[in-house]
């Protein structure tokens, strides 16, 4: 019996072993929880605009590395002053996060840009949420810090390429072409008092 | 294992390691093919009920309490756990056999008589089985089943059991030791 | 993914033929550990043998893993299971009840099926008083009734009630649990060899 | 005879490894949350999206299994939303009792902004948390603006594909504006063809 307990124990330990082994899963962890990552997104201000960008690509001491994270030959075509091109889909390869680490070792601030601002959304909240904390985006991704910098000191803005604003009054155009605005029925969602979800009533209890 | 006698298999265990170890992953393979653990107690809760509402079954579909477990097309008596039950009688009958464990008696310390051990066992059930119902599972329902899934009332009733064991272990020893 | 028959991966039309397998092996471990004897189950309280003690708290410990490390790999969320609700009160004096009941008759309800079946008398007459022990509560359900309900917890798991993660639980659990069996161990040893 | 107990020691070792590989594991979030590498796919993953066009059919046909939720804040959203749509700002998204709403099983959850900004950041929240059949309007009310209300008419020679598009635009503005919309005689504006199921992959492809 002793020897049978053994030999069951040893192999559940080995196959134990290659489970260890095998899964492989990567160090990746969250740093931050996700009520944490969204106060610090409302209240922070995580985004640098373009002109200031402007300023820190003309500036002297470099405390700030620019990350492009579009396609390698939109890169190519042109992309900020020493911006590293890390396209975002790469982002997890393993040299890539060695070199994001490295310059975030170093004290560097990292901004984050693509083509425009949805493109370093993603990447972004998830550098944030695994323990990257000196990191912004550069407001309006490429498009708009290109316009930004040919127009000069000129006080132009972009609208159009300013995330997040509206660029029609939609209630307006609604209205414009014939539909009230009484139109649209809101519902206004009553927040429904969660019920704690009796779990899965099929499984009924124990003894 | 300390076998009194090397040559007498009944007395002759599982190392206790092994069988807990076997046991866990009985556990855990009853989880994933049922999504819930095992237990004991409700088996016998099941048999009452039946009886009950063979017996009186106005009485039974009146009361909150057997009314809970009666369905008009079902038996009580065909729950997950009866069947389970079934199947640890005949898996405890046959590692009995197996290993020669199969044998009619009392089993009581010296200090006792087979009467006494016989009435103790009875008062003990009785309390047993009252128990199990206020804490929603016995020993292998709430306490083993109920910690292995992290759930507070596991563990109360393992503490529970086990506290008050030792608490009074000392005034009962005449019936152990 | 799992649990396999509640996700019906499997059909409910099996669940009886688990039911049964199940028990089967459960069967066979409780009583090929010594479960069947009720003066081995006593000795855990009495320092002789704690083979209950080892045996129950390993099974929880490898159960308790295992099913972490289900949800980590993402087999079976620890969510999808059921977790047995938390009703304060009733549970604490279930437990109290219980455990006089266990010293008194030395079983529990599960070791008592496997010592009745293999000819323990004592174990048939626990399971009688099994029986109506639970008659006798539901008789009397209208009186427990409002304790019985009290201070309903819900499903609640102990790392919630902490508020540390499951497997920090899981690994203080896992430590506590080797270092008592190591001390449980060498009480036995020291223990007066008792016969039976 | 403790030291000899061969069992004894195997099982701790094997436990203590698991044990150990779970506080290595496991993330110091929440059990449900999705681990930060699936994370990352689903994020590059672009059935994350639903275009503007399958939006707008479905809120025509009344679909019962869409939910749309405009995450931006209360008075934009007062002023104008997509009909049926609830408001979770995004602030507030992991306030608990919007948990059945976000859990609703069987509902497809579409999250839309003004842009596509807010809604990403909130998919990925969300996503993050275990939440499943949750999607983003590409584009978000801008994109819809330009496509529903003001659709470009293609040119004399374009397709068959781009000529139904633009057909099923006007229809579905007509369904919105509800009136006489300026710069569409009647002629132009056919019946909706949006309960012609074959059309759904055509217009699908066009986002």
């Amino acid at each position: 019996m002793k020897n049978t307990a053994k030999i069951i124990l040893t192999l559940l330990f080995v196959l134990i072993v290659l489970v260890f082994l095998f899964p492989g899963r990567d160090q990746l962890r969250y740093s931050l929880s996700a009520e944490e990552i969204l106060q610090e997104i409302m209240e922070e201000d995580y985004e640098i605009s373009p002109r200031e960008a402007v300023e820190v690509v003309d500036s002297e001491n470099k405390t700030t590395v620019f990350i492009d994270l579009r396609d390698p030959v939109l890169y190519h075509k042109g992309h900020l002053d020493q911006a590293v091109n890390i396209p975002s889909g790469k982002l997890l390869d393993r040299h890539f996060m060695k070199m994001l680490r490295n310059f975030h070792d170093e004290g560097l601030t990292i901004v984050l840009y693509g083509q425009d601002h949805r493109e370093a959304v993603g990447p972004f909240l998830f550098l944030r949420q695994t323990g990257f904390h000196r990191l912004k985006v550069l407001k309006g991704g490429y498009d708009y810090f290109n316009r930004t910098a040919a127009s000069g000191n000129g006080v132009e803005e972009f609208p159009e390429l300013v995330p997040e604003e509206p660029r029609y009054d939609f209630a307006a155009l609604i209205e414009e072409m014939g539909g009230g605005p009484g139109e649209f029925q809101q519902v206004v969602a009553q927040p429904v008092i969660p019920v704690r979800r009796e779990k899965t009533t099929t499984i009924q209890g124990g003894c | 294992m300390k076998a009194p006698n090397r040559n007498d298999r009944s007395t002759r265990y599982l190392n206790p390691y092994l069988g807990g170890v076997l046991l866990g992953l009985l556990l855990l393979m009853t989880y994933f093919i049922t999504g819930r653990g095992l237990g004991a107690s409700g088996a016998v809760k099941s048999t009452v009920v039946a009886t009950v509402n063979e017996i009186t079954p106005e009485y039974a579909h009146r009361s909150n309490y057997y009314s809970q477990f009666i369905s008009d097309d079902e038996s009580p008596l065909n729950t997950w756990l009866v069947f389970e039950v079934l199947g640890v009688l005949a898996g405890a009958f046959l590692s009995g056999a197996l290993a020669g464990r199969l044998k009619l008696k009392v089993e009581h310390s010296p200090g006792i008589t087979a009467g006494t051990r016989l009435v103790a066992a009875t008062l003990g059930g009785f309390l047993f089985g009252l128990g199990s119902q206020f804490g929603r599972g016995c020993t292998s329902g709430a306490a083993l089943s109920g910690s292995a899934s992290l759930a507070l009332s596991g563990f109360l009733a393992m503490m529970g059991i086990f506290g008050t064991g030792y608490a009074i272990a000392w005034i009962f020893r005449k019936l152990w030791v | 993914m799992g649990p396999l028959i509640p996700q019906g991966i499997i059909d409910p039309a099996w669940n009886n033929v688990f039911a049964l397998l199940i028990g089967l092996a459960f069967g066979f471990i409780l009583e090929s550990s010594g479960f069947s004897s009720s003066r081995k189950l006593a000795g855990v309280f009495y320092g002789y043998d704690f083979v209950v003690l080892k045996v129950f708290m390993t099974a929880v410990m490898v159960c308790m893993i295992g099913l972490l490390y289900f949800d980590y790999m993402g087999w079976m969320k620890l969510s999808s299971i059921y977790i047995l609700p938390t009703f304060l009160y009733s549970v604490i004096i279930g437990g109290v009840i219980m455990g006089f009941g266990f010293i008194l008759g030395g079983y529990c309800p599960g070791t008592s099926f496997c010592g009745a079946v293999i000819g323990k008398i004592d174990a048939m007459f626990f399971t009688v008083g099994l029986y109506l022990g639970i008659l006798f509560f539901s008789v009397l359900y209208p009186v427990f009734e409002k304790i019985y309900h009290a201070a309903n917890l819900g499903p609640v798991q102990v790392h919630d009630l902490i508020g540390i993660p499951a497997a920090w639980f899981a690994f203080a659990f896992l430590v506590v649990g080797l270092i008592a069996f190591f001390v449980v161990s060498k009480i036995e040893a020291r223990a007066k060899k008792i016969e039976y | 005879m403790m030291m000899k107990d061969k069992a004894y020691w195997i099982l701790t070792a094997v436990l203590l490894m698991l044990g150990g590989g779970l506080l290595i594991f496991s993330p110091a979030g929440k059990p449900d949350e999705v681990p930060p590498a699936e994370l990352f796919r689903a994020m590059h993953d672009s059935s994350r999206f639903m275009c503007t066009d399958e939006v707008t059919r479905r809120i025509i046909e009344e679909d019962p299994s869409l939910l749309l939720i405009d995450v931006r804040n209360p008075e934009s959203y007062r002023s104008f939303s997509l009909p049926g749509a609830i408001n979770i700002p995004l602030t507030d998204l992991l306030l608990p009792e919007w948990g059945d709403y976000l859990r609703a099983p069987g509902m497809e959850k579409v999250l839309y902004s003004n842009d596509d900004i807010m809604a990403g950041q909130a998919w990925i929240l969300c996503t993050r948390l275990g939440i499943t059949d949750l999607y983003i309007m590409r584009g978000g009310l801008n994109l819809w603006a330009d496509h529903i209300l003001t659709p470009e008419a293609p040119p004399e020679t374009a397709s068959m594909e781009l000529t139904d598009r633009y057909r099923f635009r006007l229809g579905a503005r007509l369904y919105f504006t509800g009136g006489t919309g300026t710069g569409v005689s009647a002629t132009q504006a056919e019946p909706i063809p949006v309960v012609r199921r074959e059309k759904k992959t055509t217009i699908q492809g066009g986002c």
